[in-house]
């Protein structure tokens, strides 16, 4: 029974926004995604169908099983209709899993896991907003190599995703003509690389790829720069966000590339947008920050264009309008539920560089999303199969 | 250039070196808890938190105060002993006519109260603090660059460890400890006042702590994690070296940080582990630890 | 001729570091007799009974019992083989009651006790067997106490209550009469020369007259080697024994 | 049991047999069972042998992943993975058990602790666990391949029977001949060895069977939230259980249930908290070790004893 | 029974005392073991707690030093009230103490065992504590095992450990507690001698004995104690009189 168009199954348009709000991902995500989500709805003007929209938000600690348990309540008890942010990989593929189980939809923004998109896909009811990474690999891969920086030497977290990151960057490398010339695998959590480093800097490699996360880069990155690494070689970090380099500090981080989404300091817009965050916040935003107020903003267009928030009609639209906004410019929800967007290569400045507090990237590139998102041709999402 | 097993000798011995900083932590550490546990009868599960504790200590004055380094390392680690005496004479105390497994809940408690606590004030990412300028560089020791600091990290930490060797073995004050470890009703009994003598005890282990967390501030993220992750492979020393001895604490410290760094560069992959696989070793053919002694 | 002996020791040797505790000491104790074990403080006689039960391990030398090699056995090994301690200083099961310390060790005969998916109410049974042990005690009226509010003496007699339990084929006591008083003192030899009918009993003891009392033999330890064995007439008039561990010629004073 | 706990017995099984019925939302409760479970599972070992296991969450974790595989991959009915599970947690136990009996007491918890340390590294890096992933989207399946279970009230009744076994297994241990001797051994180690008792033998059974329920529940919540993951084995989740039992009543038989559903419910209505869970956590730990240590259950039965 | 205490103790004038103890309350937990204890030493007497087993005997001197749990009445030593001190003040009035159990520490060698406990008290002007050599004179087992840990003593050893460590404190209040338990007869007769010995240079002392016979020669006075009570004093000369009723109470 489809609900008559111009109203919702049950009245009212309720979103959930899932994130880490206290744990390592926290300021990633965290308060910060919640802001951007409300911003969304604030600026959509706050009602649909004459109703107020509303909207809910919880910590998941982390935990794959917390997620999922707030999430089912969500769906089952409060009649959310699509969850947003789902940082962290685990609880992406958790909550995604529930969503498709339960027909919700559910926006990924935070997480990186390339899997949302193929094994663990579900093009019924999830989208993959922000960045994975195959994308971080090709961005980096590619725009290194063009610069000069052929060999290579991974440093690499020894569990799957590090695996991954490590294999997808290394084919790259070699397919634009660049050498691998070893990697070393460190355990997860690591808080001493120096010796890992030294490995690597025996290597004579003149790039050393980071295919870690998180803590584990932030201390690599340390570790180099007090071994002198960086000074015959350079790091380039598959994975790394502005609140890392923040915490490492530009005296430590200065000249390591990086792959990210958006950056807020690209164009006046982005700045604006910025500013309005940080009156908030007292920060300024992340890729991840903008990511969620943009699929937000997006997800309510929908919801008023399809005249329902039922999750075929909702999803259709999604996957039908372009996006043009502060976050990406002709930006598509492809049919896998990968959005396709634009993503830069950027270098860290030097303290001297820097003018103001988070003036931290230079633009060293941009990479067409179509060249940095993997092809649907490749993608080994089953249900598109069939 | 000589290799062994494929790995040329310089740079092992640039790794053994990076394994004895590791070790100087470790043992450190463990030795903090030993002398704990051998006064209190506690396994002080927040030993971990005090370590981040130091180094937070260390960067908050650094960033409030301007302390510098040097200042730092008086001053966090006594700021950790206030906070180990305050938990000393309002909680431990209560517990010491019981059974050693609540000393161990407890610490517990506090470890997750400790670790919430500064996660809750200053995120989890962590905070960068600088070397200090004289540690600034490396030595070039021909075969590898040993930056200065590490090399201090490992002088600062033996130090430290032998003076306390010192004091608790060839010492009346040593005499007063190792007795009142065993039966401190009765030292109590003989006009020795213990309840001081346990507070400054716990404090001075906790202090211990503290200084190699300041120690450990420049070298890794000052980060609310950080105890959290050394503290059970420190449990793992102290089961190998067993808890009966001073030096046995230092000297497996010491051991497994090399052979954590051998494993690194033979095989990397067991490097997380190794140090349990040791452990469970030594279970099988010396239950009682390399320095245990068997009650 | 081994067969008269339940137990025999051949040089049995235990050394600490460097100090020689036990010193090849040549133990044989008659099957059927109660045999005792003295010597001044410090010889070695609490050291040769954890040698014996494998409470420690043996440096050399040979432990035979029933004609079976048991050096290399564990504790409790020798315990199921009937060779059953008390220990010097007061072991109960402090938050059992009295009964049930003592239906734990008459359990074990049961073979059950690994039988985790049995009830408990297979022990009932047990429960005539013990009273009528806490009788022989004096204990029937504590008997559903809690152990730890026993006062000393009655926790002895408790010990020696379970040790009877497991039905040892050769007790080994250290001190029985340890911290009891007098009328305890005759109430425990009157025990232990009931309960020696049709069993072997070796005991440590420095009360002499619960030794002249009670003991078929006695061996004299002295800085860990033998310095005496004999009947106690023989042995209390042995001059080295008497210099050793009397200090005068006055025995019976004390 | 006595006529009074004979109809509090009875009354608790009827609340679990009407809880879905009365509101109560069976996610919820599926997850408090489970919970409860593991923490009766490590209450045999703390409450009635005296081993404080640091590292019970290395079978509860690996329990869910062994059953979570052997469901997704395998494609075994729900109650053979359960099975599987169990198994799996009891061999673990029987090797970790073998080496951390040799130490005793505090040295007993530091050991195991560092045991599952050791193997939340291994689930780190093995192959079938999804490391950080996860192990995600397991199915529940159909009861004897019959009854399906993707119905949340028909797998809580699943879920209440696993749990009634293992309950049932729990109780029967502590009172049996089995359950006197642990009592002896936690009393006085030296004379039950010198009675003839094998007490690393009774110790090592003992935590083999608190492993394999703990690896029961395990393999339960697996099933039931369909999802196995890393902080299944972590030892924030050993500490857990402990603080569970704690606060129930070690040694008592209800308490780790009740703890257990405390501390389920804490976590559900604090988790806008943020890191303050983890300081509630903690302070509930410091609170119930200075001024609780009966727990719950205990105080409850002390104040009934007393008066 | 108190009468009995009056009759002997009221001539000896207060301030003599060195330790006078009234109406002494002392509880384990939640039991409840003396029962208003009261008796008073004067400087350079020795006297004895007899009694069977459990009688209170090591729970009254425990209860001098604070090492049991809550107490109540008052205890005077050398005129220093110590019901509301702590234990380790208590012992520095002047106090040494040999324990039931020994308390020999494993941890320590049997020479720093020895050297362990801090001077206490301002002591007799005569007695500022006994040299390490004389105590190595007196006990000749401990100078030859001087350097092996505490607990590998034997029992006798410890206990002469035990004995001559607090000699060397300073302390003029000696509390001995059965200190011939478990000893050889040979041991036994050197212990009468030292204590004889220390009598002469006016240590006070209070022994709790089992052995009667080896406590009845050296005391001035005994205690007789049942159910955490003094339940009978006997002043030496009375010995011979009243051993009958000696005999009721210790059941010898
Ligand atoms: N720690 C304790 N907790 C509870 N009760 C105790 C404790 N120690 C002793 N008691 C009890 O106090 C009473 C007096 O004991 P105490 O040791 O003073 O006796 P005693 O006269 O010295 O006899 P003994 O010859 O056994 O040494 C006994 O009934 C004993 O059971
Ligand atoms: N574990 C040990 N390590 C080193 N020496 C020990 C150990 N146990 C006992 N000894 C030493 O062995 C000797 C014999 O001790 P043991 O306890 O057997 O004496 P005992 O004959 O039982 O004396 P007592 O009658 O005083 O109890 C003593 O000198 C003691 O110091
Ligand atoms: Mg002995
Ligand atoms: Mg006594």
């Amino acid at each position: 029974q489809a609900p008559a168009p111009g109203k919702a199954s049950d009245d009212v348009v309720k979103i959930g926004v899932l994130t880490d709000m206290s744990g390592v991902y926290a300021d990633y995500g965290g308060p910060g995604a919640v802001t951007a989500a409300k911003m969304a709805i604030e600026d959509f003007g706050g009602k649909m169908f004459g109703k107020t929209i509303e909207i809910v938000s919880a910590d998941h600690q982390n935990k794959a099983d917390v997620a999922k348990n707030v999430t089912q309540q969500w769906f089952d008890r409060d009649k959310v209709d699509a969850t947003f942010e789902n940082l962290n990989s685990a609880v992406a593929i958790a909550v995604q899993g529930l969503g498709k189980e339960k027909n919700k939809i559910t926006v990924v923004t935070g997480a990186a896991s390339s899997k949302l998109t193929n094994e663990e896909c579900s093009p019924n009811s999830g989208i993959h907003y922000l960045m994975d990474t195959i994308a971080l690999g090709n961005v980096v891969g590619k725009a290194i190599v063009k610069d000069g920086g052929d060999t290579w030497f991974f440093l690499t977290a020894d569990y799957a995703f590090g695996h991954s990151l490590e294999k997808d960057t290394g084919d790259v490398v070699k397919a634009a003509g660049g050498k691998v010339l070893g990697a070393v695998r460190h355990p997860l959590s690591t808080s001493d690389f120096s010796s890992f480093l030294l490995q690597a800097q025996s290597s004579k490699a003149k790039i050393v790829g980071l295919a870690n996360a998180g803590l584990d880069t932030v201390n690599s990155i340390k570790a180099a720069s007090e071994f002198g690494i960086t000074k015959n070689q350079n790091l380039a970090a598959l994975l790394m966000l502005i609140t890392d380099v923040h915490s490492v500090g530009l005296n430590t981080a200065q000249g390591l590339y990086l792959t990210e989404g958006w950056y807020w300091d690209m164009n006046p817009e982005t700045r604006a947008w910025a500013k309005r965050y940080e009156e908030r916040m007292k920060k300024k935003p992340n890729s991840n920050h903008a990511a969620v107020y943009s699929s937000v903003m997006h997800y309510l267009n929908a919801v008023k264009a399809a005249g329902t928030d039922d999750t075929a009609a909702v999803l259709k639209k999604m996957k039908e309008t372009p996006i043009n906004d502060m976050f990406a410019k002709g930006g598509k929800i492809r049919e896998d539920g990968r959005m396709v967007h634009d993503m830069y290569l950027f270098q860290v400045k030097t303290p001297a560089e820097s003018k103001a507090p988070w003036d931290y990237y230079k633009l060293k590139g941009t990479v067409k999303g179509d060249d940095a998102f993997q092809s649907l041709a490749m993608s080994r999402c089953a249900a598109l199969k069939k | 250039m000589t290799e062994i097993f494929g790995v040329p000798i310089q740079s092992l011995m640039g790794q053994l070196m990076i394994g004895l900083v590791n070790g100087s932590f470790y043992a450190m550490l463990s030795l903090g808890l030993a002398v704990i546990f051998g006064m209190l009868n506690v396994v002080n599960f927040a030993h971990g938190a005090f370590y981040m504790m130091g180094a937070f200590f260390s960067w908050l004055l650094l960033k409030h105060f301007e302390v510098n380094y040097w200042w730092s390392l008086l001053l966090a680690p006594l700021g950790v002993a206030t906070v180990g005496v305050v938990v000393e004479k309002t909680m431990l105390r209560w517990l010491y006519q019981l059974d050693h497994l609540y000393g161990l809940l407890l610490t517990f408690g506090l470890a997750l109260i400790i670790e919430g606590f500064f996660r809750d004030q200053y995120g989890v990412s962590g905070q960068p603090y600088d070397l200090p300028d004289i540690f600034k560089g490396a030595f070039d020791l021909g075969f590898m660059m040993l930056p200065k600091y590490r090399a201090w990290v490992i002088v600062a930490c033996l130090s430290v460890c032998l003076a306390t060797w010192f004091v608790i073995e060839r010492t009346r004050l040593g005499s007063y400890l190792r007795a009142g470890t065993e039966n401190p009703k009765l030292v109590q009994a003989f006009g020795i006042n213990v309840p001081l003598m346990v507070t400054l005890t716990y404090a001075f282990g906790v202090g211990l702590a503290g200084l190699a967390g300041v120690l450990a501030a420049p070298v890794y993220q000052v980060n609310p994690l950080m105890g959290s992750n050394i503290i059970i492979v420190v449990f793992a020393v102290v089961v190998i070296g067993g808890m009966g001895s001073i030096l046995g604490a230092v000297v497996t410290g010491l051991a497994l940080g090399l052979i954590e760094g051998l494993t690194k560069v033979f095989y990397p992959e067991a490097s997380a582990t190794v140090v349990f696989i040791i452990m469970a070793i030594v279970l099988l053919i010396r239950p009682a630890g390399l320095f245990g002694r068997e009650k | 001729m081994s067969a008269d002996y339940i137990l025999e020791t051949q040089h049995l040797t235990k050394a600490f570091r460097g100090f020689t505790a036990v010193d090849g000491v040549n133990l044989q104790i008659v099957r059927g007799s109660i045999h005792a074990l003295i010597g001044p403080n410090g010889a070695g006689k609490t050291t040769v009974f954890n040698l014996l039960t494998k409470f420690l391990p043996v440096t050399s030398g040979r432990i035979v019992y029933n004609g079976h090699d048991i050096t290399s056995e564990a504790p409790a090994q020798i315990a199921r083989r009937g060779v059953i301690r008390s220990f010097q200083i007061s072991a109960v099961f402090p938050h059992l009651t009295v009964m049930e310390n003592v239906r734990v060790a008459l359990q074990r005969k049961l073979g059950t006790s690994f039988h985790f998916w049995k009830s408990d109410a297979s022990l009932a049974h047990l429960n005539d067997r013990a009273m009528q042990l806490l009788g022989e005690v004096d204990l029937e009226s504590f008997a559903d106490t809690e152990t730890v509010s026993l006062p000393y003496g009655r926790k002895r007699a408790l010990e020696i209550a379970t040790t009877l339990a497991v039905d040892p084929e050769l007790m080994l006591l250290d001190e029985p009469t340890q911290g009891m008083g007098h009328e305890d003192v005759g109430r425990v030899v009157e025990l232990i020369r009931k309960v020696s009918a049709n069993r072997t009993v070796l005991m440590v003891e420095h009360n002499m007259s619960v030794v002249a009392n009670l003991c078929n033999t006695i061996t004299v330890l002295a800085r860990g080697s033998v310095l005496a064995e004999g009947p106690y007439a023989e042995v209390s008039k042995n001059a080295q024994v008497l210099e050793a561990y009397v200090g005068s010629s006055e025995m019976e004073a004390l | 049991m006595d006529k009074r706990t004979k109809i509090l017995y009875g009354a608790l099984l009827l609340v679990a047999l009407a809880a879905p019925f009365v509101g109560g939302y069976p996610i919820f409760l599926m997850k408090v069972l489970c919970f409860a479970l593991f923490a009766c599972a490590f209450n045999l070992l703390i409450g009635f042998t005296g081993l404080l296991s640091f590292g019970h969450a290395m079978f509860f974790g690996s329990a869910a992943y062994f059953c979570g595989h052997a469901a997704k991959a395998w494609g075994l009915t729900p109650e053979l993975a359960v099975v599987l599970g169990t198994l799996g947690a009891a061999i673990m136990g029987y090797f970790v058990g073998w080496l951390a009996v040799r130490r005793q007491g505090i040295y007993f918890a530091m050991v195991t602790l560092a045991l599952s340390q050791m193997v939340y590294f291994i689930c780190v890096q093995a192959p079938f666990t999804g490391a950080e992933d996860g192990l995600q989207s397991v199915p529940r399946g159909k009861l004897l391949g019959l009854i399906s279970l993707r119905d949340d009230t028909a797998m809580y009744y699943f879920v209440l029977a696993v749990f009634l076994f293992g309950f049932y297994v729990i109780y029967r241990t502590i009172h049996s001949p089995f359950g006197q001797v642990l009592k002896s051994i936690r009393e006085n180690e030296p004379r039950a060895l010198s009675l003839g008792y094998d007490v690393d033998k009774y110790k090592l059974l003992a935590f083999v069977i608190s492993a394999g329920l703990a690896g029961m529940a395990g393999a339960l919540k697996a099933l039931s939230l369909g999802l196995a993951s890393l902080t299944d084995v972590s030892w924030q989740m050993s500490g857990e259980v402990v603080l569970m039992t704690l606060l129930g009543g070690m040694g008592t038989i209800l308490g780790p249930f009740l703890g257990a559903a405390t501390i389920i419910t804490m976590q559900n209505y604090l988790s806008g908290f943020g890191s303050w869970v983890t300081v509630i956590m903690g302070i509930t730990f410091v609170v119930c070790v200075l001024a609780f240590r009966r727990g719950i259950v205990g105080e409850i039965a002390y104040r009934l004893k007393a008066k | 029974m108190s009468a009995g205490w009056n009759a002997v103790s009221m001539p000896t004038p207060a301030t003599d005392a060195a330790l006078s103890i009234s109406n002494l309350h002392a509880y384990y937990g939640e039991s409840h073991i003396l029962h208003g204890v009261s008796l008073e030493v004067a400087k350079g007497e020795l006297i004895t707690l007899l009694g069977r087993n459990g009688a209170g005997r090591t729970t009254t001197l425990k209860a001098i030093l604070g090492l049991t749990g809550k107490r109540t009445g008052s205890i005077k030593i050398n005129g220093t009230e110590a019901i509301g001190l702590a234990s380790h003040k208590i012992a520095r009035l002047g106090i040494g103490y040999c324990p039931e159990e020994r308390g020999i520490f494993s941890s320590l060698s049997c020479e720093e065992n020895l050297l362990l406990l801090p001077k206490v008290g301002a002591g007799l002007a005569a007695n500022k504590g006994l040299s390490v050599d004389e105590l190595y004179a007196m006990f000749p087992n401990l100078k030859e095992r001087r350097t092996s840990q505490g607990t590998r003593l034997s029992g006798g050893e410890q206990q002469m450990l035990a004995m001559a460590r607090i000699l060397r404190t300073g302390a003029d209040i000696l509390l001995l507690d059965e200190i011939t338990e478990g000893l050889a007869p040979v041991i036994v007769q050197t212990l009468g001698r030292v204590i004889r010995e220390l009598k002469v240079k006016g240590f006070t002392i209070i022994m709790v004995e089992q052995n009667f016979r080896f406590a009845a020669p050296l005391a001035d006075r005994h205690y007789v104690m049942e159910h955490g009570e003094i339940a009978a004093v006997v002043e030496k000369h009375e010995l011979a009189a009243k051993t009958e009723m000696l005999h009721e109470f210790l059941g010898v």
